[in-house]
């Protein structure tokens, strides 16, 4: 699993997420996610190429989604499989998954 | 098909556990929809058991019991987690309440709530000094 | 690294056995090579099991222990067949005589004689009803 | 696994195998080859594209060579790790494995 942040100047930093993010993978990525998304406005999760997330994952995005106010964190390109582990937790809607 | 697996309830020896199942439920033929979510399971089980089940320092093991049963035309999957942790009833945890506002819920509890939704059964059963966790997947 | 395996002992289980050996070796990081000396060895043992030990039509099962040995920086892996067919001791069995000339030499016999070549150990265990049969190899 | 045997017109049979000969495979394969062999004076096994035997084919080999004259079995392209296997069974010169 590889991630990288990109911050753009008018607030926004997107993430791209890359492999199966399982539980281990997760906690490594963890603490460079966070500082790259601090004091951002807009926050984009792209998991392009990612198959697989553990609940870690999800815990990770719910933590990244309270640092802007709601509507300005979203998760995009998710593929069904991804998109299913976010629904039946009840997290499509709050983060904005696409 | 009956396979059964043990290690160290360490973090590093999780891809041998989650590997040694997704291997096990190929050769029966499942889906790459129900492995997803067998090793979906599994990672959470496995990863609750590595965090708390034992005290740090002094991890115990993990055994998994992993086997097919058919009946009436259907491939089931059975896989039972067994460690020899605290006591701990995964059906007795309440579900966290997925409709309350994501700002005032606190991000914790979706493992649980994941093996419960994507698993057909989920049993406890504590033997002794033993946790005994029972998934059953139809694949 | 712990993992058994069972189901019964038809030729059509052959190579779930052989696959779930494999997939285990491969774990720990055994090369090509040795690979191939270990599944030789246990398709060796796994078809005389399958085709002498049970009655025709009475077939039991194969259970096979596989463990991951460190010592001395050394990685050695030991597997135990066990079937309770009828006794059979594979260390009683004289080799074949390989400098025969191959016109007066019937050919059968080479699969023990593959098993205790292939491996650095051989023992063997009769247990109540049980064949015991270990072999170990550094890989 | 699959064997194809070509019959040449000075007497010669060629058998072509390809893939793993694991004991079930080649149990299918032993009489399709002991048909094709049928009254040949020169017996050629090709393994080209072989890369593992188990003893049930060391044991067709066997049979096999005892339908020529010695000298007019051999078992060509072998790679290593099945060399191996016949050299340690004390059947390299016997099959002339080259
Ligand atoms: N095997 C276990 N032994 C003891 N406590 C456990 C075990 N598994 C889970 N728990 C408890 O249940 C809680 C919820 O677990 P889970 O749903 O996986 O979410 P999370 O681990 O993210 O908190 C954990 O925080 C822990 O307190
Ligand atoms: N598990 C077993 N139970 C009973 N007899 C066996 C068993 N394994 C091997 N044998 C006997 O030992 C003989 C030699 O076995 P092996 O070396 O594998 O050669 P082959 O099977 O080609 O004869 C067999 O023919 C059989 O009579």
């Amino acid at each position: 699993m590889s991630v990288e942040c990109t911050r753009h100047h008018n607030g926004k930093v997107v993430c791209k997420f890359l492999g199966r993010i399982d539980t281990t993978k997760c906690i490594d990525a963890e603490k460079v996610v966070m500082e790259s998304i601090e004091g951002a406005e807009v926050i984009v999760f792209d998991l392009d190429g990612v198959e697989y997330v553990a609940s870690s994952f999800l815990r990770l995005c719910g933590k990244a989604s309270h640092k802007v106010d709601t509507n300005n964190f979203s998760i995009v390109n998710v593929v069904p499989s991804v998109k299913k582990v976010f629904k039946v937790s009840g997290l499509s809607e709050k983060l904005n998954v696409q | 098909m009956f396979q059964v697996i043990r290690e160290k309830a360490e973090l590093v020896h999780l891809n041998f556990f989650l590997k040694s199942i997704r291997d096990f439920i190929e050769k029966a033929g499942a889906s790459e929809e129900k492995i997803f979510d067998v090793i979906l399971t599994a990672e959470e089980i496995l990863v609750n058991i590595m965090s708390y089940a034992y005290p740090e320092n002094q991890k115990g093991e993990i055994e998994i019991h992993c086997q097919i049963l058919e009946a009436d035309g259907e491939k089931k999957l059975k896989c039972v987690f067994i460690d020899e942790g605290k006591f701990f009833d995964i059906l007795q945890k309440e579900s966290p309440d997925l409709s309350a506002p994501i700002e005032t819920r606190s991000v914790g509890g979706l493992g649980i709530h994941l093996v419960k939704t994507l698993m057909d059964e989920v049993s406890y059963m504590r033997q002794v000094d033993k946790n005994i966790l029972s998934v059953v997947k139809t694949i």
